[in-house]
């Protein structure tokens, strides 16, 4: 537990598009972190501190947390800048909370942004892997989500109809969702007809290229019970980057995930997850993870994933609504969405998820995926957490 | 503030190591770290990388170090920037009651990459790119904008590469130690006017690794901690059309802050010892003066009359500084490293009498972002 | 180096990063390139609450946080801020040495703007110095609409 | 301001150039690729794993690592896709040409894998677990191209 609570106080996000000639990359930015400011009824003075993220090669922008200040607010403030790649935007929000954790600083905004457009996202990506070993043969991020699907339906035989079934689920949540990009649901039978990108994964099976931002406002708990009377407590933090080159990956399990799971559940002494959890809004890029992670994660045992999706318990007014915006793969702004995760959770804690809200969030579970196959997670709750 | 310093190791800061990948260097400076603190692995319970995607010519740099770090079994996040913002967010990690001890790394080998393609990406794509200006082009118009706005001249310029060169001949670690006159400075190529090939930092590489600990963590150990007293940062507007070049204005916020925090109020008497970032040799004189441990306009004179040399009131980069050798990303987190040995007493050939110091980093074109630390033997 | 490494010479791969990008603009830069093109007009954004004119123009004031309002137009005369004169052939350079770079205030405008300095020894540029802009034949919808400053004649 | 001309500034092709070190673990490997067509791991001196590619540190033990070892050529198909989506290739920055098996491959006596292409023109043959074997270029230039890439063993 931390030195002293923090909670989330105010989240802004633009509306998600696959692209947005209307605004250069700081404007992208503004418009989320003004949105958040309205949010917690906050003045850009309030802030005592920036934490800001996204992945460099995508927009091509050295220096990032120093090139967006027209766009942060960050003018005679300290800024820093976090980045881990998918996981970025998860990463930052575990920044901002141990910032004010600290008690470094009182009030935090945590911005992460991506212009998807303005490169060739695979391209980029690929430069992510080691250049000796990697780059020859490595495609993005999609090639190592492939091999994932691939071990995985070869040991538990899921189908790629299980995996479709996660993507309906997602694209039809996402209809709910104001700021999502893609709104429009799609059947079993749309995702396994739409184009192979690399097998077993289908165009409908993963997350589009997009433009898009999203801020948070985490205060400590003296500001934050005075900023508003639903704060989105943060419970615990956990994370684990594990490795450094892809063929060293346990394929078809994400060990990221079940070890950061276990220690994240530690923590807050949550021992029967399925249960104790309202609602996760999880990091999912494609729709096989939809079935691997949450048997990682521990909501069902291995093997199970598959089931449990078709029991309709993830659907929103199932056992656990899994993605009720309609997650990674309705929008991928990619140093936004872990954020954007955190930032939906913190709206299902808050009561003002609006016609995506769950009833009666206690306990929301936010990841962040990315890297070398890694997990961010947080857990968030409605009430205070101990000390 | 409950936390210290309790292990530093860094690499010899060369012109290229051309048989080390990042985790190579990595690998040897965090265990040399761990060997200074006394400690093994085990003993550390969370880690903070920091490096560059564009200086290391990848995406998610941090991926590199990730093995040689020991983050396997362990929370870890990754700072992209200076290593004084590096240690910044693990000083709040360790501050944050999660953790005890915080190991923060930060590399970079500008021998693999060439910095004036790479920093020219600094530069706001809408605006400016184009016109292809670099991180020297850019510092030499605020060197001219600061020799015009206080009257320093390239003799005092010249004078700061000279002490620095020299101070790097007793600093084990250092790149480009050596006996330089002013005038070896003046007649070096003319990159940039007004900037001398010998006003500028060499390219280099280098890592360091840094430990810190809370206090409850300090009381359980034999190492001799160094204590973190003020830590704050801070950033200037970004478009340099935006910024009064001449002034490091940023930086004098991030100093007061920080001197506030360590209950400082006259830092030209209470700081014994500084290591700046002086990426070229105008920087030194601006930053100490942003820094408050030189009056505005005055620092060329104070150097003049040998106030910041290793012998004087107020040694500056008695390491030889970032002219000496410039790991870009890690030059920071080797200034404190350097302050931590000169507060232990265990500098070597290049220690001075300090009680006090202040280590400096910074992000960004011409000193944008600004990181200050104060560190202190006492609690 | 360890025995294990006896006769084996350290190698390097040979690589690089090309990935293309395209920026857009956004709306605020757009008119102000568009104006350039078209009208060879320089515009500046100002701030509604401090009353600062931007150019290069800026959607929101970074200063006050709040959007800009009114388009003015600024320049072409301005004056020299600051500026260097760049003698190495830099990897980044676009044109051939000796380069001259300057920071110019244009009249009107409260900020500075990043652009080349010609015609004109660069000796014989001082800080203060009167410049204006010199547009381009060829006509781009970009910041090399103008194509350099020079000294006011 | 409805039907503005929203502006786009191109960065052309955008070219960085880097010099990697390939690390002295690495150098060794192609070495040894290059002069004997043979691989190498290394192995751990606590856990007792072998890693291809070969480096310094044991990321699970946490341990400097010396004692290299010979694995394949031959190996396992551990997980594979088949690329079918265009991309830019940011080493050239065109696109890569497209379809290409991308395996992750259990070379004999190593215990992780070990990224390169599977050839695929009989797609029913490349299956997780199937036995393949490297194709090497006439060309020995001591890189990750030597290996063109790796068939199935009928």
């Amino acid at each position: 537990m931390g030195k002293r609570r923090v909670a989330i106080v105010g989240t802004g996000q633009t509306h998600h598009r696959s692209h947005r000639p209307d605004v250069n990359g700081q404007e992208l930015i503004h418009e989320a972190v003004t949105r958040a400011l309205e949010d917690a009824d906050l003045s850009i003075k309030n802030i005592d501190a920036i934490v800001i993220g996204n992945m460099d090669h995508f927009e091509g922008i050295n220096y990032v947390d120093c090139w967006s200040i027209d766009g942060s607010g960050g003018y005679h403030k300290p800024v820093i800048k976090l980045t881990t790649g998918g996981t970025t935007g998860s990463t930052l929000a575990i920044g901002g909370y141990h910032f004010v954790a600290s008690g470094m600083f009182d009030k935090v905004l945590i911005i992460g942004w991506e212009k998807n457009s303005e490169s060739d996202t695979t391209g980029a990506i690929t430069t992510a892997f080691d250049p000796v070993w990697d780059r020859l043969v490595f495609a993005g991020a999609i090639s190592g989500l492939a091999v994932e699907a691939q071990s995985y339906m070869a040991k538990y035989g899921a189908t790629d109809r299980d995996g479709a079934r996660v993507s309906v689920r997602d694209r039809k949540h996402a209809c709910n969702n104001p700021y999502a990009q893609l709104r429009k649901e799609v059947t079993l039978e749309e995702v396994l007809a739409s184009p192979m990108l690399a097998d077993p994964i289908h165009l409908l099976d993963v997350c589009p290229r997009t433009d898009g931002a999203c801020a948070v406002i985490m205060a400590s708990e003296d500001y934050a019970e005075k900023i508003t009377s639903t704060p989105d407590w943060i419970w615990a933090t956990a994370n684990r980057h594990k490795y450094t080159y892809l063929g060293d990956v346990n394929w078809g399990e994400l060990d990221s995930m079940a070890e950061a799971s276990k220690d994240l559940f530690k923590k807050c002494g949550i021992t029967e997850p399925r249960k104790q959890i309202d609602v996760i809004e999880m990091y999912q890029p494609y729709s096989f993870a939809g079935i691997i992670w949450i048997e990682d994660m521990g909501i069902v045992p291995r093997g199970k994933g598959a089931e449990y999706i078709w029991s309709g318990a993830t659907d929103m007014g199932g056992e656990l609504p899994i993605n009720p915006s309609g997650g990674v793969i309705a929008c991928n702004p990619i140093g936004a969405t872990g954020l954007i995760r955190c930032a939906e959770a913190a709206l299902q804690v808050m009561g003002k998820a609006q016609s995506r809200q769950v009833p009666d969030v206690n306990f929301a579970v936010s990841t962040g995926f990315g890297g070398c196959m890694w997990t961010d997670m947080i857990l968030h709750g409605k009430k205070k957490p101990n000390l | 503030m409950e936390a210290a310093i309790i292990g530093v190791g860094m690499t010899t800061i060369e012109k290229c190591k051309v048989g080390e990948t990042y985790a190579d260097m990595a690998w040897e400076a965090v265990n040399k770290a761990l060997n200074d603190a006394g400690l093994g692995i085990e003993d550390i319970d969370n880690v903070i990388t920091t490096s560059s995607d564009f200086w290391d010519g990848r995406t998610i740099s941090c991926m590199a170090v990730g093995d040689a770090s020991g983050v396997r079994y362990k929370n870890c996040s990754a700072v992209e920037g200076d290593g004084t913002f590096g240690a910044a967010y693990a000083l709040a990690r360790s501050l944050s009651g999660d953790y005890k001890t915080t190991l923060v790394t930060a590399h970079s080998k500008g021998s693999e990459g060439i910095s004036s393609i790479i920093t020219n990406a600094a530069f706001d794509p809408i605006y400016e790119r184009g016109f292809g200006m670099d991180m020297i082009s850019a510092c030499a118009m605020q060197a001219r904008a600061y020799m015009n706005a206080t009257g320093t001249t390239s003799e005092q310029l010249a004078l700061v590469s000279c002490k620095n060169h020299k101070n790097a001949k007793d600093n084990p670690y250092a790149q480009l130690p050596m006996d330089i006159t002013v005038k070896d400075v003046l007649s070096s190529e003319m990159i940039a006017d007004p900037l001398h090939k010998l006003d500028c930092s060499p390219v280099s590489d280098g890592s360091c690794a840094v430990i810190i600990a809370n206090a409850d963590f300090v009381k359980k150990i034999k190492a001799k901690p160094v204590w973190i007293k003020g830590v704050a940062f801070c950033s200037d507007a970004y478009f340099m059309g935006d910024r009064d070049l001449s002034k490091a204005k940023a930086l004098e916020e991030a100093a007061k802050k920080a001197y506030s925090m360590a209950g400082i109020t006259n830092p030209q008497k209470e700081i014994n010892v500084a290591e700046i970032y002086d990426a070229f040799s105008y920087q030194e004189l601006m930053w100490l003066e942003g820094l408050g441990l030189a009056d505005y306009g005055k620092a060329g004179l104070m150097l003049e009359k040998g106030l910041f040399n290793r012998d004087g009131k107020l040694p500056v980069n008695p390491s030889g500084g970032l002219l000496s050798g410039h790991p870009v990303i890690a030059a920071g987190l080797y200034r404190i490293a350097e302050v931590v040995l000169q507060l232990r007493g265990e500098a070597g050939g290049r220690q001075v009498d300090a009680k006090r110091g202040v280590a400096h980093g910074v992000n960004g074109l011409c000193g944008q972002s600004h990181c200050v630390w104060v560190l202190d033997k006492e609690k | 180096m360890e025995d294990i490494f006896k006769g084996i010479e350290p190698q390097v791969h040979k690589s690089q990063i090309s990935v293309p990008y395209q920026w857009w603009a956004g709306q605020t830069a757009s008119i102000f390139f568009i104006t350039l093109r078209d009208e060879k007009k320089i515009l500046g954004t100002e701030c509604p609450q401090c009353s600062k004119v931007f150019c290069p123009p800026k959607k929101t004031c970074p200063f006050c946080y709040v959007d800009t309002k009114n388009w003015k137009e600024v320049g072409p005369k301005g004056k020299v801020i600051t500026y260097t004169v760049v003698y190495r052939q830099l990897a980044a350079l676009k044109k051939n040495i000796p380069v001259v770079f300057g920071l110019i205030q244009l009249e009107g405008s409260t900020n500075a703007m990043l652009h080349y300095i010609e015609e004109i020894e660069p000796e014989k540029i001082s800080i203060g110095m009167e410049v204006e802009a010199v547009f381009a034949d060829e006509k781009k919808a970009s910041i090399h609409a103008i194509s350099h400053f020079r000294p006011v004649q | 301001m409805e039907n503005i001309e929203y502006i786009i500034i191109e960065s052309g092709k955008a070219v960085q150039p880097f010099n990697y070190s390939v690390g002295m673990y690495g150098s060794k490997f192609f070495n040894e690729l290059k002069n004997n067509r043979r691989f190498l791991g290394v192995r751990c001196p606590k856990c007792n794993k072998v890693y291809v590619p070969p480096r310094r540190v044991c990321g699970d033990c946490f341990v400097e690592m010396k004692e290299f070892v010979e694995v394949g050529p031959k190996g396992t198909i551990g997980t594979f896709t088949i690329l079918r989506f265009a991309f830019i290739d940011p080493e050239t920055g065109t696109q890569k040409p497209i379809p290409y098996g991308y395996g992750f491959i259990q070379l004999d006596g190593a215990d992780t894998l070990f990224q390169h292409y599977i050839d695929v023109h009989d797609e029913s043959k490349v299956k997780i677990g199937a036995r393949v074997e490297p194709v090497f270029s006439d060309e020995k230039k001591g890189t990750i191209k030597d290996i063109l890439y790796f068939r199935v063993i009928d």
